[in-house]
This record gives C-alpha cells, structure tokens and sequence, in this order.
C-alpha cells in the first residue's frame, strides 16, 4: 500500500467544469464525480428534486493523487472557492498501485 | 374578467396552485429532477416544433422582422431600468442588483406557453414567430447586466482559476433551451406540417396533459424556493418582483402601439416582456458574476414573479394587448 | 371465470408477469427510478382527474357518503383483525404485526387502478367517488395500527433525536399518493368535463399504455423484493399474505350486503379492502415505528399480497361483488 | 434518391442531428439518463408488441424460419470477417479486434427502427417477424466474439475475483433489451390486435414522437463519443467503422437472393445486419473481456457507424433490398 | 490548512431529516447530503433501482466541522441509530479556511 | 469510539456485482453504493448523462470494517481492478458501535 492524499470537492455544479480544469491541470492522474441530493450552508437547506432552477445544485468531486499534486491543485481551488459556492477537505489514504497517482 | 377567470380555473393553473399550496404546507412530495428536466426538455420541442410549422406557411414579412427586432429591444433595455430601480429603492448592492436585473430581461418559455394557451381560450391567434421572438430574448439581458455589473468595478476583475475563454459564450448560446427551442423551429420549418404530422400525437396531442405535470413540479419549486427564501429578501425587493412584470409589460404595452402586430401577437410578446428567467440566466450568472447571490435572483424570478405572472398577470397582458389593438 | 382469463390475458398483467419473472430469473434489468416515480404521479394525478370529472356530474347522496363512510371504517377496523391473526398464527412481535396489520388496512392504487379496468373489461359501471373512497382509506389503518403498537409499551417511549412535532401527521397527510390523488380530484371536480378535455390526450388516451410499463416495474421490483426477502418470512407469514386479502375482500362483501353500492363500485370497495398498501404506509411506519422491521412488511405487501391480487384476487372481488347485488 | 432525402428530412433524422451538431460544438445540454433509458424501454416495448401483434396474424411459415435461421446466421458470421479486417488493416490487438467484432454481428434496435420508419415511407411493408430477428441477431456474434479472443489464449484465463458461473449467460440471455423485446412479442402475440387496442395510444401513437426525443440524446451521446474518442482511433480503425456496415450489408443483399423474403423485410434484414450494438454487447464485453478498450468499440459502434447509417446507410438498404427483388 | 473532522453518516431516507435537524443542533454550519445505488448490510443486498417502494433507499450525508461540534452531533445520531438503519464513521480531514467550520 | 477501516472503491458498473461478492465473501458485514456523475482518468473526460451506452459508468463502493476483513477483502479487490477499471483507497475511520463491524 501506498501513502496518498484524497482531496473531497463539494462545489456548485456551474463552477464543476472550473474545478475540472484545475485539477487536470494540477497534474492529478484521475477524479470521479459523484451527484448530490440537498444539504444546508450558510443558514440554508436546499434540496436538488424540485428545485426546477438547479439553482442550488452541487456535486461532489473525489480525486486521489500524490501529495505535491494534491497540494498544488489546492492553490487553485482555493482560488475558484472564493469566488464559487463550495467546500473542501484533504485526508490521508492508503492505496494499491501507487505509481497510477 | 372571464378570460382571467377562465385561466385561473383551467386544470394547468389548479396545478401549479396545488403544487405551490403543498410546498407551502411543507409537504414533502416531489418530482424526480430528471423527470422535470425531460420534460422541459419536451415542452421546448414542442413548442419549437409548432412555431416552425406555422412559420413554415407564413413568410418572414418586414412586420415579422420588426416584431423580432422589438424583442431583442426588450430584452436589452429592460435590464437597465430594472437596475436603476434596484439601486434606487432597494439595499442590493451593485453585482446582486445587475444579476437580478438580466433575469428582468430575458424571459420564462413556461409563462409564455401558458399565456399562449390563455390566448387560445380567449378565441384570439397567434402566430409562430412569436417562438422565435422568445428565443431571441433569452440572451440580450445578460448582456446589459455583465456591462451594467462590471462598469463598476475598479479594472478588469481577476480570472476565475479554470475559467476558460469562451465558456460563458458556450453556455449562453448553447444551453439547452436555445439549441432545443431554435432546432426545433427549425425543423418544424423545414419539415413543415406534413413532415411532423407523424409525431403531432406526441408533441401536440399530449402536450396539455404534460404541461399539468410539469405546472404541479413548478408550483412545487415555487412554493418552497418561496418558503426558504422570502427571509434573505426586503419587502422593497419582494415588492420589486411584483411591480417589474407589470412595469415591464406597460412598456412592451407601448411598444406594440408602434408595432404591427396582432392582439394574440401582442399579448405574448407583453408577457415575454414581464416574465423572468429561471434557469437560463442563473446558469449564466453563476459563471459569469459568481458573487451574486442566488438565493435572492432565484427566489425573486421563480418564487415571486412567476406566481405573479401565471396566476394575475397573463390575464392583465391580454387585457393590455386589447387595448393596443382597440 | 371467463373474466378471470380476460384479466390474466390483458397486457397490463402480462407485462406485471414478464417483470416479475424476469426479477425471479435474476436479471439485472430495471426500470430508473425516477421514471417509475414519475409514472407513479401520472398515474395518481389520472385517477385523481377522471374521478373527479365524474364526481362533478353526479351529486354527492347520502348513499355516497355512506360509502365513503364504510371505506374508513374497513380502513381503521382491518388492522385490528390482522394485528390478532398475526399475533396468534406467527412469530412476529407486537411492533412488526402492528406495522403489518398497518399496510393490509390501507390500500394499493395500482391494485385498485387494475380493478377498475377488470371491473371495465367485465362490462360493470363504476363512479368516480370510488377514487375518493381510495383516498381516505390510506390514513386510517396507519392510526389504528400505532394504538395497537403503542398500547403494549409501558410507557411512552423516548423520542428519537431530531423528531418533530407533526412530522409524521405531515407525512401522513401530506404525503405524494394524498396531495396529488385529492388534489387532482379537486382539480378535476372544479375543471369538468370541459375544462380538462384538452388534457384527455394524456390522461386517459395513453393511461392504459403508462400502466404495461409502469407493472412491468412493478413486477420486477415485486420478483426481487419475494426473491430477497422470503427467507426472513415464516411459512405462517407468508400465509398471511395469500389469505388476509380474501379475509379483508369477505368482510368488505359483507358490509356490501347491507350498502347501497351498485356491482362496480361493490368489486373496487371489495379490492380497496384486500389490497395493501406498499409504499405510503412503509414511509409513515419508518417514521412512526423504526424498529418495526421494513423487510417483513415491504416484502409481505409487495412481494406476495400485491401479485396474488393482481393476478387472482381482481376476478374473485369481482365474483364476490356479483353475490352482493345477484 | 427522394427516399435518401425524404429520410434525412424526416423530424427524426434532424433531431438526431441537431443533438449531433449540439454535441460536436461541445454544448452541454443533456438529456438525463434516466428519462434515456426509460425511453429506450418504451420503444422496445413497443417495437416487440407491434411484432407480436402482427406475428399472431400471419402464421409462423417455413419461410420465416429461413429468415429467422438467417439472421442468427449472420450474426454469427459477420464477427469472423470483421475481425479478420481488422487484424489485417488496423493495429488493435486480438482482444480489441474481437470486441469489436461482436459489436458489428449484433444489432442496433434503434438504427431497425429508424430503418423501419424509412421503409414505411418508402411505400414498402415489412413484418412483425423481422422483430424476431433482430431479438435473436442480438447474442450469436457474443459468442463468436469470445471463441476468437479466447482461441489466441495459451490456456484458459484466471477467472477475476468475484466472477460467477452464470454471470456473463444471465447478463447476455436476460439484459433489458433481450427481455423486453422478447416479452413484449410475446404479450402482443398473446394479446393479438384486440387485446392491445387499449394499449396503443401509447405505444403507436405517440412512438414516432418519443423516437425525437431519444435521437436528440441519441445525436447528444454519438457526438460526444465521437469527439471525445475519436484521437484513441486510427485513420483505418475509423475507416472499418464506415465501410463495415456496407461490407455486411452487401453480405445479407446476397442471402436475400437466395431468401424467400420481400422487399421491406430485406431492407430490414439488411438493415440488421449492417448496424452495430452499443448497449447489449458492450456491457457483455465488459464481463467477458475486460481487457478491451471500450473506448475504441464504444467510439466506433456509436460515434461513426450509427452516425452513418441512421443518415446515409439507411437509403443505401434500401436500394440494396430493392436489387433483390427485382 | 486546518484539521477538522468529517462526519460520513449514511441513514435511511425516511429518517434524513431528523439527522439534518441533529447537524443542524450542534452547531455544524453545513452538510451535504448523496444519493445512494444500493448496498448490502445485515445480511441482505438492496438495490434503490425497482425498488418501487423506496422502503430501504439510504442517503449518504457528508459533514466537515470542528472536533467539538462533530462530538456533540454524535450523541444524537447514536440515539437516532438505536431506532434506524445506518452507519456513522467520522475520520480527521484538512481544510481551507478552516473559520467557516 | 472504535477505530475501523474504510474502503472506497470506485469501480466500473458492469464490474460492480463481482465487488459485492468479494466485498461480503471477505466477511465485511456491509457496504453503500453510490452513483457517479463523471470523471477523468487515463486522459479522458467522461459524463454519465447522455451516454447512451452507459459504457464508461461507474458506482463508488463504500465499506467499513475492521482492518483483518479490509486487507482480506484488498488483494480480491486488486485482482479486480488487474482486469476491470477502478481505484481503490483505504482510510481510518472511528465508529459507533464497533461490535458490528
Ligand atoms: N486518482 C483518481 N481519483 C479518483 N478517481 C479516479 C482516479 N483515477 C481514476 N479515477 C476514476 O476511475 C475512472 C477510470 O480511470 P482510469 O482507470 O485511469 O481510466 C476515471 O474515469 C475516474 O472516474
Ligand atoms: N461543513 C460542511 N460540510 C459539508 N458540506 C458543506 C459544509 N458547508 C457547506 N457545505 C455544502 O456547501 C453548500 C454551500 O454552503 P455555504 O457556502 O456555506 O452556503 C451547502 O449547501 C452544502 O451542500
Ligand atoms: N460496514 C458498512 N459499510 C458501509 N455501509 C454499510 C455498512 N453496514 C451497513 N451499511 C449500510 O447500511 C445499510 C443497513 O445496514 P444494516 O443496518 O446492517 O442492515 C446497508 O444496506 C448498507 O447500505
Ligand atoms: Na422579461
Ligand atoms: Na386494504
Ligand atoms: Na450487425
């Protein structure tokens, strides 16, 4: 097993393209997308049904990589974050096949 | 007096209503977001559909050109007055009050269906470039609100990281109410009514049955963006989304005087004029001025003046088209 | 009996087959779940407008509202019936057989939607209050089923964290199945005839064709919930669900006896009886009594009652229903 | 030639590509994948109802059987050419050559229907039997596939972890497109005209209509393939996916000389055997040879090859048919 | 970057909004909520696709906040999970602008 | 609290029935499958709406469980992803109620 970084993107679904780019830029190797139902931020719930704007809707982007990869995309989602509506948080794995990351 | 008793109980509107009551009662019912979606999807078909058809038999007369020219007028100008106002009697600041202001401008293809049926209950016609018209005034709001929003800032504001050229182009011209509305006109143009004879059961046939369904889901998403919202808005700006319509709408008013333009014509370009973008233009608002506030464009289009303007103001337009041509 | 073959031989039974043998055979095919729950609104808003449309040309007799009136009644009395069985015959505990006895009281609009075309395809009349009686008989049964549940605790039990006061009179009242079956049924009361035919096309024009594809879905997801779930069923539960729908089917034909209830309007009443509810009644029971165990219930309801009605029990209420009035 | 053009001018084909050219100018409209597959089981519903309608008119000849074996036959065969071609004109390995190849024996259900379309507007008449055809033209080539990929192997492969007797059997008998369509010829079989006259409104109605909306997501998906897949192809391995379909074109023109079969059926028999899987044989791909790139046969069947025919291969068929039989 | 928690709480829909309620009492200032496909636990598979019922549909919720609150929404959500189906894990992340947590 | 381990494994669908079964034959005691919405990987972007062909579909798998079952059920997962696409990634997680893990 190997030591890697997961970073957990949760933005607004617009800025997805935008956090897309940073990261293949950043050098990371993959990401996956995953769709969301409704959360709360900033004093507010929202809920993705009904929601006939998609005004609120977010997704939730999951990317493994090297730490030095991981460390450089954060500088550019740091970046899009304080202009979009999102959060992230960076953990600590374990991984087969290091050298794909 | 009738027409607007009559629309107000044709089974479209009961369904918007009872979905608006039962989001507001806190009811915890839903439709799927895809199926919402594929039926917007249908709706914009459809209603390309017909309007190619029908422009199909018509020529594009110098009065159509006018009438396309008008709306691309409306579209434009709207937004600044919006925002004059805005700035005026209400504290939202410069970004909230431009990205609110391109809503203005640009329109709601639903409310425009459904004053197109309103029209067809009041016995008056309309005709097919009409679809065209609406088409066409999707995207010069944006515009005047991107000038009016980044007028005043100090100089060119920094990227966005990941931003690329061109996507704010893409998105605007390419959304899928612009490639499905105006592919489907063309189409229909091109296919005429004995080309698309085969698939009218489907996209004329049931297309008043499905705009129920997809009303019920609208009057849902009305009724709770109203529920969660309203508290983020001043009385100043909720009021703003029930007198813009109607401001909007006595300009188009006067507009159609200069026109030539028929009732049922008039009619739905006032309601073009009145009605509010939902999802094209915060789509675009959120690449483009992501500080602005969704929470108060969205809840001021979708949960205020698309209520307003199903429920009170198409029957206030029609009656206002009657005038012009009286 | 020649009714019986009828029923067994129409496509909306077939396609109920074909998905539950398919589900049984262990293929992976399945209808999104959005698209069923899009199709489950359609279906309840359909039933919801015809029956109204009906309602509005027929005046609401004492007769009626006596049948109203004996649906709660079956409602909130079968619970109790079942609950004992359930004690006596199997090894489920106080909770569980409430929360069975729960779902049996209550009712199945699909079951009911596919009497209603048996009792058609037998040349009967039915009338659209039939629809309304549907409506009220889902709440009762819940009621009765939490005093029979609660009434075995020592004391009140603690609440679970984050529970609110009047969620679940919310979910009861307000729940999908009740919003859109009384409100279409207000909507198409008020609408008429007249008001809702330019949405015909969609409601009753392609009905008939939604409900192949929506049982398809429903047989599937009945094969997969008898094929994963009978292992956790005794014999004696399982028994339960084959014989309790005719028990609940007899005491509606007695109470028949003595109401004034044309053939038709005898085999829905009867069906309303002996169906179970598997999908309002389940969400209520999660929330009122989560230790209740959802793959007893669900797999019951769905997996063995709602086949054994579908595919059997329709002709026999409708033999029943033709005792009453003979 | 009016055929070619009354076919491209058809609402169908410019739907198809509007999403096509929504696609290549990287629009990011969709369609959601629930609504697609939803639809995509609505028309398989329907298209094996039709069938099973007509097929319970018609007896079950010896000449249908011919035509039924034949189809099996060509589907079983047409892989061995195709990966001969392609390891002799392209650099994909034994693997990749032999996923591909399976793709072009099967079959694609949409391309049969746009051709069955094209031939109804020709003036011809085609059976309810070609729908078995095309059922049983779906699985020969998986097979043939497996025997060359698995020939090249020095001794059988590790089974992966997790892999189970039956899986792949299961998923290639009893996929969605092999249960519906089978399931539903037979129902209509069963049911006949009679039985299924309730049913049509929506399952021949509004077909031609739905077929719209899925070729717009259809135009969506082969565009996106084709630009997002096209750079892992080769000039030759793309050039395979357009002259593919005319080599086994040419192939079923040949058996039809000797085929008791008219001129509608061999334009779809020809149809059949010149399109190419993009549902059913991809994911069996993926359980038997996961090795394979579904980039290249993904890119290929659905970016190029149903491109092709949906707009040019079609017209081609049926001239070819028209050879035939005069 | 700052050290936070993150909540991985994955319950049945009926009971999401209780556990919203719960987040939303101690103090955490967001959450995300998922959808979710299917899974297996106590011995039995589920599958969210034609399960016409929706009776053992689950949600995943995603919460990242302080340590102090993530102790205190705990209690709860153990008390919400003696009465329903579900599964809480908590794990140390990283995040930027670690004041909004 | 107790301390486990966190799989999550990221998987192509027509794969994912083979991970359910070395998953639960590894005596994990459960696991939620998540959807996805898109991705990148091995240079290609994908998206799940408008494939048609559902051919690049994948499902994130999580399971928690105690660390002897997660490395019994990680060389059958590294067997799997030799032949299907994937990653997988290993974490630390403290749990409620570890008895049943
Ligand atoms: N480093 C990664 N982090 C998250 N997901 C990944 C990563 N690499 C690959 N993936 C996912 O796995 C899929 C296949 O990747 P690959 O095997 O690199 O072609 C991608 O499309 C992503 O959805
Ligand atoms: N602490 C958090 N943990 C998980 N998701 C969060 C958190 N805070 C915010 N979010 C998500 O991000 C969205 C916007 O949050 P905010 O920027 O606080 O308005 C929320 O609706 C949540 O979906
Ligand atoms: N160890 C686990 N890891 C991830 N999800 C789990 C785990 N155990 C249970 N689940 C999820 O919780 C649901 C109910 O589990 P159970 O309470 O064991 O019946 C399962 O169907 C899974 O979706
Ligand atoms: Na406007
Ligand atoms: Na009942
Ligand atoms: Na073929």
């Amino acid at each position: 097993m190997y030591s890697k970084q997961r970073i957990e993107l949760i933005i607004e679904r617009m800025a997805y393209k935008r956090a897309c780019r940073v990261l293949e830029a950043s050098g990371l190797t993959g990401y996956t997308a995953l769709p969301t139902l409704g959360g709360f931020g900033g004093g507010n719930r929202w809920q993705r049904d009904t929601d006939i704007s998609g005004g609120s809707d977010m997704v939730a982007i999951i990317a493994i990589g090297s730490p030095e990869r991981v460390t450089k995309a954060l500088t550019d989602i740091e970046n899009i974050l304080g202009a979009h509506i999102g959060v992230v948080s960076v953990s600590d794995v374990q991984v087969l096949r290091g050298e794909r990351f | 007096m009738d027409v607007a008793i009559a629309t107000l109980l044709s089974p479209i509107i009961l369904f918007f209503i009872l979905g608006m009551g039962a989001a507001l009662l806190r009811s915890q019912m839903n439709v799927p977001e895809a199926v919402a979606k594929g039926m917007a999807i249908y709706l914009m078909m459809a209603i390309g559909l017909k309007g190619g058809v029908q422009m199909a038999t018509n020529p594009l007369t110098l009065d159509v050109i006018l009438v396309l020219l008008s709306g691309i007028f409306l579209s434009a100008a709207i937004p600044a007055l919006a925002f004059v106002i805005l700035r005026a009697t209400t504290n939202l600041g410069r970004t909230d009050a431009a990205a609110v202001s391109a809503h203005y401008g640009s329109i709601s293809i639903v409310t425009f269906v459904a004053a197109t049926e309103a029209v067809r209950l009041s016995g008056l016609d309309s005709s097919g470039h009409m679809v065209a018209v609406a088409a066409l005034m999707e995207t010069p709001a944006i515009v005047t609100a991107l000038i009016l929003a980044l007028a005043g800032r100090p100089k060119a504001a920094d990227e966005v990281a990941g931003a690329e050229r061109g996507e704010l182009v893409r998105e605007v011209a390419l959304n899928a109410s612009v490639v499905v509305l105006v592919g489907a006109l063309i189409i229909g143009w091109i296919a005429g009514a004995d080309g698309t004879a085969s698939v009218q059961p489907f996209f004329t046939g049931i297309f008043q049955g499905v705009l129920c369904l997809f009303l019920l889901d609208m009057g849902l998403s009305a009724g709770r963006g109203l529920r969660n919202g309203w508290r983020t808005l001043g009385a100043t700006t909720v009021g703003f989304g029930l007198y813009m319509p109607v401001v909007s709408a006595l300009i188009a008013t006067g507009l159609c005087f200069v026109l030539p333009i028929g009732q049922g014509d008039a009619a739905l370009l006032i309601t073009l004029a009145a009605s509010a973008s939902y999802i094209a233009v915060p789509a675009a608002m959120r690449l483009a001025l992501p500080e602005a506030r969704p929470s108060v464009y969205l809840t001021l289009s979708l949960g205020v003046t698309f209520p307003f303007n199903v429920i009170l103001g198409i029957p206030i337009y029609i009656f206002l088209a009657s005038l012009v041509t009286a």
